[in-house]
This record gives structure tokens, sequence and C-alpha cells, in this order.
């Protein structure tokens, strides 16, 4: 049973992440991403990860990703043009990929060799008690500095907006 | 009944969504892809807190994963009208396009 | 009994109630509607239009499915099933009522318990834009395109008070599990006010409940606030190029959410399956009710306004009897009177849903933003605030 | 828990409340908010103060370790014992009535709302002053109550004298904090901590003949602070300059309350200045030496709030003296009737310039005694009392510093009657100037509101009995009993200097208007050199000011500035532009090329990290 949705949630994650970068209307590309965002919250569920899991559906899915559908819908954007001129990452991309994702898997299987298995539920330090009790406590000042940062993010995307009035 | 995964494989199934994050940053041209392929590789990397959270049975990784969401939610705000004024002032969202800074 | 075959049982029962609710919620609006503007409403097909549902189920199965040529159809055709199956999947954490024993067998009255309930409802919430949002820019039409904008943009601004004004009684019951939410509104106050979040202390969350039900207005489009379908500027919003059975996926997605909307309110603000009256009397209440309802039913078909009602309404009386007896059975009471509690509270909140529909104008789309932003957002804000405040006073 | 913390955090509220919110508050709010957290800080003050009985120990609050680094540990603490009690008395309430006063001086004045958030500010940090339990914070107030002078005498900043007096304020401050940051420096090198306790605990126990010497730089250095602070030779030029700030500043700041923080602040150090002798002589040489000069000075000014400024530094030189002398309570003492009746001098002061419209020169007054009865009588009091006649409060503790002086030296004891009798003759000029004789001014003077009288009243009550409210016997048990008994003639003598100057002011001013005139005409050159404040300011400016300048510009200007240091950055400019010239050629301009150096990056990064170690 972890196994299957394992499974089944990696692949849709997969599938969908690489509908991401293949497809060519962003709009395809932003509704894919949800389906990646989805497909991991899931995955969170079963690292025992509840109130993380609820928080990447409400705010990755249900706030930044519904900014972007808003914005590629207003932009009413379309694919892309031929014009490529980044000659670097164009020559370089694919074996720097390839370098990339090799390097990591040796060290995942180098630093992690006994890796333990995924119970369902072994691990119960994820609700919403938890997070908050350590978010309040430990991670107070972080937390505050958070809010501060949101406000100014809150304040530059109305200024960089409202020029549009002029 | 009752398979179990190891943990390794979600750090590889992050990797390679990380990968794939790195791939659409590089090849993709729309500057609104680009930026889904930043938060595609804030995801997979939030998936590899989550999953050392679990290894290390401690909850510290579930809060580095709400502070990464919440910095991405910054982030798309202030990235998505940059992109609000690029459009206007350029009326182009190819990237390849902004390169006023070059030289 | 296997923990899959209760839930497929229990999903059975909640999916065949809901979709007939669905149905007959909208004759239960054009009625009251009607009658508010002193109109009879449906009452051709079957006694009272009691059959028009029916009819308007077979009319929209049977219509022409027809469908754009310049449209994106994956997204046109995914946007209605979005729509619907999201609205439909947030009832599946509300509780009915309390744990009952069914033929031996002991189960919720609830679909699925889980204890960050009130967070998936957030989610679902929050995710249930993209139905709207997608229609329109998959139907290819500019109507459509500002439709779905409009709703975007509204949902957005109004999933923030929503959740606020939810979390405040959150903060007082302590906990995010639905079913514990509703046990700690049990009892009474002084006897007699029950210890629903609205009174209870130390703050009672009358002013949440009121930015609650304004936010959840906006959420399912509904008037006052039904901006994206706005007909005479925007044609019919997102579901502009929608027809046939697609269109009746939206329609019915909103009354969903309608009943989703309700059910959280009477879950969070108003006791869920609590009743309103000290238990002792209240177990007989609803037998009462339906008693009397039996009554006046057989007297106004003794003495007829129509010559049809003089068959029609001795039935529905005998109906009324029935089910107030059935209320007396001991057996059946302990499952049914916490139900009819439920379903009369949240049958209160969709009265209300209607008849707001039936009494106030339309916003203009910057008062609903400004609404939105400058008065219910900062009310939400120091509500939340306020209830902290008090409750970490209180300990 | 007393919560002294509140005394000086409720007028910083009051501070934060109108400096943010004032531009928009109507004029009684912000009268409400200004008086109000200073009159309930007064109140909080007489609340702690009951509260903690009479004081025999200090009583000592602290809130959060401020600065903590290596043996250093500064913590926001604050304390209570009976020379800050004292203290805070003061300055809560005349600062009390002051805050009185300006709402109705002010009335008429821009910038309402920033005059009162700055005189609310000025009491958090003189409260935070004299609340300290160690030497850095009370340096944090001694910096923030001159931030505050600065802000207050440049007040009407659009005056060009203003902002240059201003300036001269805080230029001239600085000479003296320097000196007290580096006995804080030494402080705490010789005895590793700044807390007074401590420090005085452990100079305590110093053997007399190691400590000397480090110990005398440490009291001459915090003298040094103390003379900027308080306006002693050679530091006491800023304060005449510092009028051009509205008057009931001149009467709070550079009167009541600010310029004797140098005096609190050495009365605080007793314990260091009783074991440096050398530097106790100092101190009280440079007082004597100031209240001589000062008073020869206010013989011949001709603004009213010039003469009272140059009485204040002459004032002021007496409390040194007085603490040179080793007679401490007596010093502080005198600051609190000095208090009483300098306020009173200058809010009475402030009344007539109200009066006459602005007109500060004595030559363009006189007559005003039936105009305004209300400000004659009471500025009658003030300088009766700082003429030391008895019982009025400026007899009782001048007579102590003097027989202190007498008991230290009989010299200083006879330098100090005939200033005493000097500063009875030009208090007594300006009076006798302003209010007797015939109006010689074009003006229509009227009496000041009661917001502005009231306090005037008050003062003067306090400058009338405020003699007897025992200070010195209060404060013995931190400093000591006073001196013996001493011949009653040396009491008489002073008195009668004083009553000598003003019958000598009487004579001259009102009896015989001509006299002064030709008396001024045959000394000639004195008088010119007196008019002139001996020209202190002319030399400091050839000795100090233009050399500076001069060295400024032609070596640290033209040389280091423009030769070494913009050669070096010059240097490292064209440099890196040659190397940028290179790197340029990556700067594509492309976000992908970049994004493509920053994958190169990584698994270089990645590299090092597979290569490093091998699992451990």
């Amino acid at each position: 049973m972890d196994a299957g949705l394992f499974f089944l949630f990696a692949a849709i994650a997969l599938v969908c992440g690489i509908n991401v970068v293949v497809q060519t209307h962003p709009i395809k590309s932003a509704l894919s991403l949800v389906g990646v965002m989805g497909a991991l919250a899931v995955l969170y569920l079963l690292l025992g990860a509840e109130f993380i899991a609820a928080v990447q559906v409400v705010v990755y899915a249900g706030a930044i990703m519904v900014l972007f559908v808003f914005v590629i819908m207003l932009l009413n954007a379309d694919g892309e043009t031929r014009v490529s001129r980044a000659r670097l990452a164009n020559w370089l991309g694919i074996p720097l990929l390839i370098t990339l994702l090799g390097m990591i898997s040796y060290l995942i299987q180098r630093e992690i060799p006994y890796s333990p298995r995924v119970v369902f539920g072994a691990f119960g330090r994820g609700g919403p008690r938890d997070v908050g009790r350590l978010l309040f406590t430990e991670y107070l000042l972080p937390f505050e500095v958070t809010s501060v940062l949101i406000l100014i993010a809150i304040l530059g995307a109305v200024v960089l907006a409202r020029k549009e009035i002029e | 009944m009752t398979a179990h995964v190891p943990l390794s494989w979600y750090l590889m199934l992050s990797a390679v969504l990380f990968a794939l994050g790195v791939a659409g940053f590089l090849f993709r041209r729309s500057v609104i892809t680009v930026f889904m392929s930043i938060e595609l590789m804030l995801n997979a990397v939030n998936l590899s807190f989550v999953a050392f959270s679990y290894q290390w049975r401690q909850t510290d990784g579930h809060i580095f994963t709400f502070f990464v969401m919440v910095v991405a939610a910054a982030e798309a705000a202030v990235g998505l009208a940059i992109i609000l004024t690029v459009y206007r002032n350029r009326s182009t969202l190819q990237i390849d396009e902004v390169d006023s800074m070059r030289n | 009994m296997n923990f899959f075959l209760l839930t497929l049982i229990k999903a059975g029962i909640v999916a065949v109630v809901l979709l007939t609710t669905l149905a007959y919620l909208q004759w239960v609006e054009r009625k009251v509607i009607a009658h508010i503007q002193l109109r009879l409403g449906p009452s051709r097909v079957g006694p009272h239009g009691l059959l028009q549902p029916l009819a308007d189920v077979v009319k929209l199965l049977t219509k022409e499915d027809v469908q754009p040529r310049e449209v994106n159809r994956f997204f046109y055709i995914m946007a209605p099933l979005l729509a619907v199956g999201l609205a439909l999947t947030s009832i599946a954490v509300i509780p009915f009522g309390p744990t009952v024993e069914i033929a031996g067998v002991e189960t919720n009255m609830q679909l699925a318990d889980i204890n960050i309930g009130v967070l998936f409802l957030l989610a679902i919430s929050s995710i249930s834009v993209y139905g709207v949002a997608l229609a329109g820019w998959a139907s290819n039409n500019k109507y459509a395109l500002l439709g779905g904008l409009r709703a975007a943009a509204q949902m957005v601004s109004y999933e923030l008070p929503l959740a606020l004004a939810i979390a405040s009684p959150l903060l007082m019951l302590n906990t995010l599990s639905l079913r514990e939410i509703v046990n700690g509104q049990e009892g009474f106050l002084f006897g007699f006010l029950p210890r629903w979040a609205i009174f209870q202390g130390p703050m009672p969350q009358l002013v949440a409940f009121a930015v609650f039900l304004i936010a959840a207005f906006a959420e399912t489009n509904r008037v006052p606030f039904d901006l994206p379908e706005a007909e005479n500027e925007l044609v019919a919003g997102f579901h502009t190029e929608y027809s046939s059975m697609k269109f009746a996926s939206f329609f019915m997605a909103e009354y969903a959410n309608m009943v989703t909307m309700c059910s959280i309110g009477t879950t969070l603000f108003l006791g869920g399956w609590h009743p309103p009256f000290p238990h002792a009397f209240s177990d007989f209440v609803p037998a009462l009710l339906f008693f009397g309802a039996a009554a006046m039913a057989f007297y106004h078909g003794l003495n007829p306004a129509r010559r049809k009602d003089r068959l029609t309404l001795p039935v529905f009386a005998l109906v009324f009897a029935a089910i107030g007896l059935l209320l007396l059975l001991p057996a059946a009471q302990t499952v049914l009177v916490p139900l009819f509690w439920f379903v009369s509270k949240t049958g209160f909140l969709l009265f209300v849903f209607i008849w707001v529909r039936g009494t106030l104008p339309r916003f203009r789309y910057d008062q609903l933003m400004q609404f939105a932003w400058t008065r219910l957002f900062p009310i939400g804000i120091l509500n939340l605030f306020l209830t902290g405040l008090l409750v970490a006073l209180q300990k | 828990m007393q919560h002294l913390w509140l005394i000086p955090v409720l007028p910083l509220a009051g501070f934060f409340i109108n400096g943010l919110l004032g531009r928009r508050l109507p004029k009684a709010a912000i009268n409400a908010v200004a008086c109000g957290s200073v009159l309930v800080s007064f109140a909080w003050v007489l609340k702690t103060l009951s509260a903690l009985g009479s004081l025999e120990t200090a009583h000592a609050e602290s809130y959060f370790t401020w600065i903590e680094s290596g043996a250093l540990r500064i913590g926001a603490d604050l304390a209570v014992d009976r020379l800050s009690a004292v203290m805070l008395l003061v300055v809560t309430g005349i600062g009390f009535l002051i805050h009185v006063y300006a709402t109705g001086y002010m009335s008429h004045e821009g910038g309402y709302y920033r005059f009162f958030a700055f005189l609310n500010l000025f009491m958090f940090f003189m409260l935070t002053l004299v609340l300290a339990s160690n030497y850095l914070l009370m340096f944090v107030g001694w910096e923030g109550v001159g931030l505050c002078s600065y802000l207050l005498i440049g007040f009407y900043f659009r005056k060009h004298s203003a902002s240059t007096a201003a300036n001269k304020a805080f230029i001239v401050n600085r000479i003296g904090d320097f000196g007290f940051t580096l006995a804080l420096f030494l402080m705490f090198v010789k005895f590793g901590s700044l807390d007074f306790a401590r420090v005085f605990d452990a100079a305590g126990k110093l053997p007399a003949e190691v400590s000397a010497g480090w110990l005398t730089a440490i009291c001459l250095l915090l003298m040094v602070g103390a003379a900027g602070k308080s306006a002693q030779v050679p530091l006491y030029v800023w304060l005449p300059d510092a009028m051009e700030g509205p008057t009931p500043v001149s009467a709070l700041i550079h009167a009541a309350t600010m310029v004797t923080a140098g005096v609190y602040m050495v009365a605080r150090s007793a314990a260091l200045f009783l074991k440096a002798p050398v530097a106790m002589e100092v101190v009280a040489l440079v007082g004597l030496a100031t209240a001589v000069m000062a008073a020869t000075i206010g013989l011949a000014q001709r603004d009213i709030k010039k003469v009272f400024a140059y009485s204040t530094v002459s004032q002021l030189g007496y409390m040194f003296l007085a603490l040179g002398v080793g007679a401490f309570a007596s010093g502080i003492f005198h600051v609190v009737t000095h208090a009483f009746f300098k306020a009173l001098l200058f809010l009475g002061a402030g009344s007539v310039i109200h009066a006459l419209g602005g007109e500060q020169d004595l030559a363009q007054m006189g007559g005003l005694r039936k105009k305004i009865p209300i400000t004659f009588a009471t500025l009658l009091c003030a300088a009766v009392a700082i003429a030391g006649i008895p019982p009025f409060s400026g007899f009782h503790s001048k007579d102590e510093i003097l027989l202190a002086a007498h008991h230290h030296a009989p010299w200083m004891y006879w330098v100090g009657v005939i200033t005493a009798a000097m500063t009875a003759f030009y208090v007594f000029r300006a009076i006798f100037l302003a209010f007797f004789g015939e109006p010689r001014g074009h003006h229509h003077p009227h009496e000041s509101p009661p917001s502005m009288w009231i306090p005037l009243a008050a003062l003067a009550a306090l400058s009338l009995g405020g003699g007897y409210f025992h200070v010195s016997r209060y404060l013995e048990l931190m400093f000591g009993p006073g001196e013996a008994e001493h011949p009653a003639s040396l009491v008489v003598i002073s008195v009668a200097a004083g009553a000598a100057g003003i019958a000598l002011a009487w004579l001259m001013y009102v009896v015989r208007p001509g006299l002064a005139d030709s008396i001024a005409q045959s000394a000639g050159v004195l008088h010119r050199l007196v008019f002139n404040k001996y020209y202190v300011d002319e030399i400091y400016h050839a000795v100090i000011v233009r050399p500076t300048i001069a060295i400024s510009r032609e070596l640290l200007w033209r040389f280091f500035d423009a030769g070494v240091i913009d050669g070096m950055v010059n240097g490292v400019g064209t440099r890196a532009r040659g190397i940028g010239g290179v790197l340029r050629l990556a700067q594509s301009g492309q976000i992908r090329s970049y994004a493509a150096w920053v994958v190169i990056g990584a698994v270089f990064l990645l590299y090092t990290l597979a290569m490093s170690g091998d699992g451990q």
C-alpha cells in the first residue's frame, strides 16, 4: 500500500514535472506544476508531514500558483518565440544537467547507504501542534523576520504594479 | 502486502525534480516558465527537507519547508509584479530579449 | 466490518443524499425567490413543482453539447469536472453526527475524520479557483476570460478573511479536527444558551461568523458577489460557452459549494449536530415539528385551495407523520436527531443564502475588492487578535 | 520591583506619540500627552520614593543585559538612591512646571508638536542619566540630553544664529564627551566593570599610593566631561549662545537640569574623587574661576537672557567649587535651589520677552513693574533668592558652599563672596533696568496667560521656601556629615555682600541712571574687555578653530584625502576597470547563461563535496 501510493504519486510528480518543462504554453506548464505540488502533498502525508502537506496545497497550489495562472491569463501569455541568445546555456545545458544529476545521486547513495524504509504513520510529530510549538518557540525570531519580509514583499508588489495607473 | 520504500527514493525523486527545474531554467525562454521552474526546484528541495525530517525524526525540517514556502510566496508576489512591469515596458515575455544589462 | 467497505457504503449514502439535495436546493431556491417576489415559482411539473428538478436533469442531459471550435479541449472539459469534484470533496470531512452504532457496527457519522480537517477544507477551497479560472481561459471567449479573471481575483481576495474567520473559533477550541470542534461546543451556558462558538467565551465569535458568512457569499460567487457571472456585463461569465451537462456541472458545483460552506459554518460556529435546547427536551422537538407539519398539511388538504391539493396534501401529511414517528423510535433517535439538528441549521444558512439573493443588489467590482481588503480583512485580523489575546489571558 | 523603568519610559511614549502623530493631533491633545506623561512620571517618582521609604541603601533593578562581550557586561540596570531621588524630583517636578509653561509660551509658534516631542525626549534621556546604575547607561542619557539640547537650541532652524549656536553647543560638548569616553575606557581597563557599585567598591579597596595616578587621570577626564556639559572654564562658551533656543528650553535644559548633569556625575563619582585630592583641587579651582569670570562678564551684558546665562555659568561654578572642596551634599543642594530660582528667572525673562513680543534687549525695556505685576513679583523672588538674602533658598545653599570653601581655604571664601556681590549686582541690574524707570521701547506689554504665570508662582514659592528642604542633611548619609560650626561673622559677611550688590545696583540704575554709563566710560578698556566677554570666543576662533580648519584643509584634504586616499581609490578603480573589461565578456545579459554559470558552480561544489572525505 505505502509503496503503491509512493509509486503512483512519484510517477504523477515526475510526469507533471517533465510536463512543466516541455509544454510550450505557460498555462499548461503552470497546471502541470500544480499537479507536481498536489502529488508532493500526498508524499508529504506519507512522510508524516500533515501540516506541511496542507500548507503545500493552501499556499503553493492555492495561492502562489493561482497568482501565476492569473498573471498568465492577464497577460494572455503565449508560447515562446524562436529567439535564443543564451549560447552558454544552449551548448552546456544538457551535459551540465547530466553531471549535476549524477553528482547528486552519487552523493545520496554514498551518504545514505542504509536509508530507513518509510512507513506511513511512523513519524507522528508533523501535525500542526508540533510544528506550531517549534515555530513559536525555537524559531520565533525567524518567523517574525519572515513576517517582515512578507510585509516588504507586499509593499514591493504594490509599488511595482501600481505604475500602471500613471 | 505492505511493501515499503527506502527513504533514499524520496531523495532521488527530489533530485530528479530539481534537475527538471534546472532544465526548465536553462532551456525555457518564457519568463513565466522560468519562474515556475524555480518554484519546481524549491518544491524539490522541500521534499528532501521533509524526507530528512522523517529520517531524523525531527520536526525542524518541516519548519524549513514552511519558511521556504513563505519566502516563495513573497518571491512570487514581487516576481510577478516585476514580470508585469517588464511586460508593460517591453511587451515581451521572452527572457532572451530582456538583456539591457549586456556588457 | 472492513474499513473500506464501510467507507464505501457511507460514501454511497452521502453521495445519493447530497446529489438529491443539490437538485432540490434549486427547486427550493426558485420557490423561495418566487415567494419573495410574490410569484408562485415552479408549479407545473408534479405537485408544487416537486418533480421540476427531475425534469431539469432530463433536459440538461439530453440537450446538445455544443463545443466551440477554438476552445482548448483538454482544459475545457477538465474545468467543470474540477469545479464539481472539488466542491463535492469538501463534504467528506464534515461530521454530520456523533459516533453511532448501527446494526452492531460502530461508526462516525462522517466520511473521513482527519485531524487536520479544517486545513483540508481550506486547501480544497483554495484550489477550487482553478475550475472557474480555467473555464474562463479555456473557452477562448473574452467574456468568459474576464469572468474567470474576476472570479480568480475575487476568490483569492475573500479567502483571506474566510481563513481568518475560521481561525478564530479554532483558537478557542484548540483543535483542527472538525469532530473535536463540534464536541468542544457541547453543553449550555447558564443552562439555556448553547455553548456554540458564536456564544462561547472568552470571545463570542459573532463577528467572525459574520465575516465568515460574507466571505462565503463571495467564495461561492453568490449574490451580492456574483460578479464573475454578471449577465448584464459578461453575458454569463466564465460559463458562457458551456452547455448541457458541462453547464449543469458548474451549476451543481455552485450549489455544492453553498452546501459545503453552510455545513462548515454550522460545524465551526453553530455547534454542529448539537441541539439548541437541553437534551431531554430536544429529543422530542424534531418529532413534534414533523407532527405539526403533518397536521398543517392535513388541515390544508381538507380545505384545498386547488383541486389536486385534496389528494397531495394528505399524502404529505402522511409522510411527515411517518417521519415524526420514526424520530420517536429510540433506535432511530440516536442517529436521526443529531442529523436533524445538523440539517436544520445548515438548511437555515442555505435559506439565508437564498434570502439574500432575493433581497440584495449586486456590488460593483471595485467596491467588492475594496470591501474585502479594507473592511473585511482588517476586521478579521482584529477579531483574530482579540480572540488570541483573550484566550491567552484566560490561561 | 518598583518598575523604575516607567519613569523614563513614560516621557518616551509621549515623544513617540507626539513625534509620530503630532502633526495630526490638536494642540490640546499634544499638551495633554506632553504634560501628562511628565506629570505621571513625576507621580510615579513620588509613589516609588514613598514606597521605598528612607532609602538608606540604593534600590536597584536590572531588566536585561544590554551589551555582553568578553568581560564586559552592561545591563539595562536602573537604581535609585538618595542622590538620584533628589535629582528625580527636581527633573520631573521642574520639568512638569516648565512643560506647562511652554504650552503657553509656545502657543503661537510653528512646529508645536516637534517642540514638545523633543522636550519629552529630553526628559527621557535626562531621567535615564539620573537613574542609570552604570557609567555606560549614564553616558547614553548624557549623549541623549546633548542631542536634545542640540535639537532644541536649533529649534528655530531657519535662523542662522540658532543653527550656529546649536552646532557650537554640540561641538564643544564633543570635547567634553571625548574626555568622558576616555575616562570610561580607563575605568573599564582598571576596574573591569562600569557598574557604579563595582567601580566604587574596587576603587575603595585600592591602596592609595598605587591608585593615585590612575585615579587622578580618570577623575580629571571625568571633570573634562563635566566641564563640557556643565559649561565650566574653558568649555563654557556654548551656554550663552544656547540662549538662541526657546526660553522654556533655556530654563529646563540650560539652567535647571541638563547643565547640572556634570555636577551630578561628579557627585555620583564622589568615591573616586575623594581618593584623588589633586583632581579635587582642580575641580575647586575650575569652579571658582568659572564663577568669577562669568560673574564679571554678566556685569555688562545687555541681553536679558545672556545675563541670566552667565549667571547660570557662574552658579555652576559655585557648585563645582562645592564639589571640589568636598562639600558634595552642599553642591547638590545648590543644584536644587538653583533649579528653582534659575528656572524661575528664565521663565520670568521668557514672560517679559513674551510680553514685549520678542524683545530681549534690556536697553529697550524699563518701567514694566506696573504692566506685568505677576511677572515682576515672581522675578523679584528669584532675584532675591540668587542674591543670597535670607531666608530665601539661595541663601541656604550658597552659604553652605561658602562656609565649606572657607574651611578648605579662606581665600576661596573671599573670592566667592566677591562673586556673590557681583551676582547680586548684575541680577538686580537686569531687574531694575527692565522693571523700573521709564519705558524705553515702543511696546505694548501684556500679562502672560495663566498657563505661564501659574508655573511662575509655583517656582516662586519654591524659591522662597526651597531652602528648608534640607537636601544636604538628607544626603549626609551618602557623603558624610557637613563641616563643623563656623563663626557667625562669615555668614553676615556674605549676606552683606549680597545686600551691597543690590544696593549698588539700586544706586546706579534707579537712583542715578546716568552713573552706569559714566563708570563704563571711565573704566574704558576694562569695560570693553568685560563687555566683549574677554574676547574668549575670538581667541578660541583664532587659536583653535582657524588652525583646525587650516590643518584639515591643507593636510587632511589637499594632501591626505586628495593625494593618498583618492590616489589609492583611483588606482583600485583603474585596476578594477581593467579586470572588469576582461570579465565583461561573461556578462552576456542573458539570464539563462547566468543560470548556467550557477549550475557550473553547483556542480563544482558537489564535486569537491564528493572528493572530500568518503562518507566518514
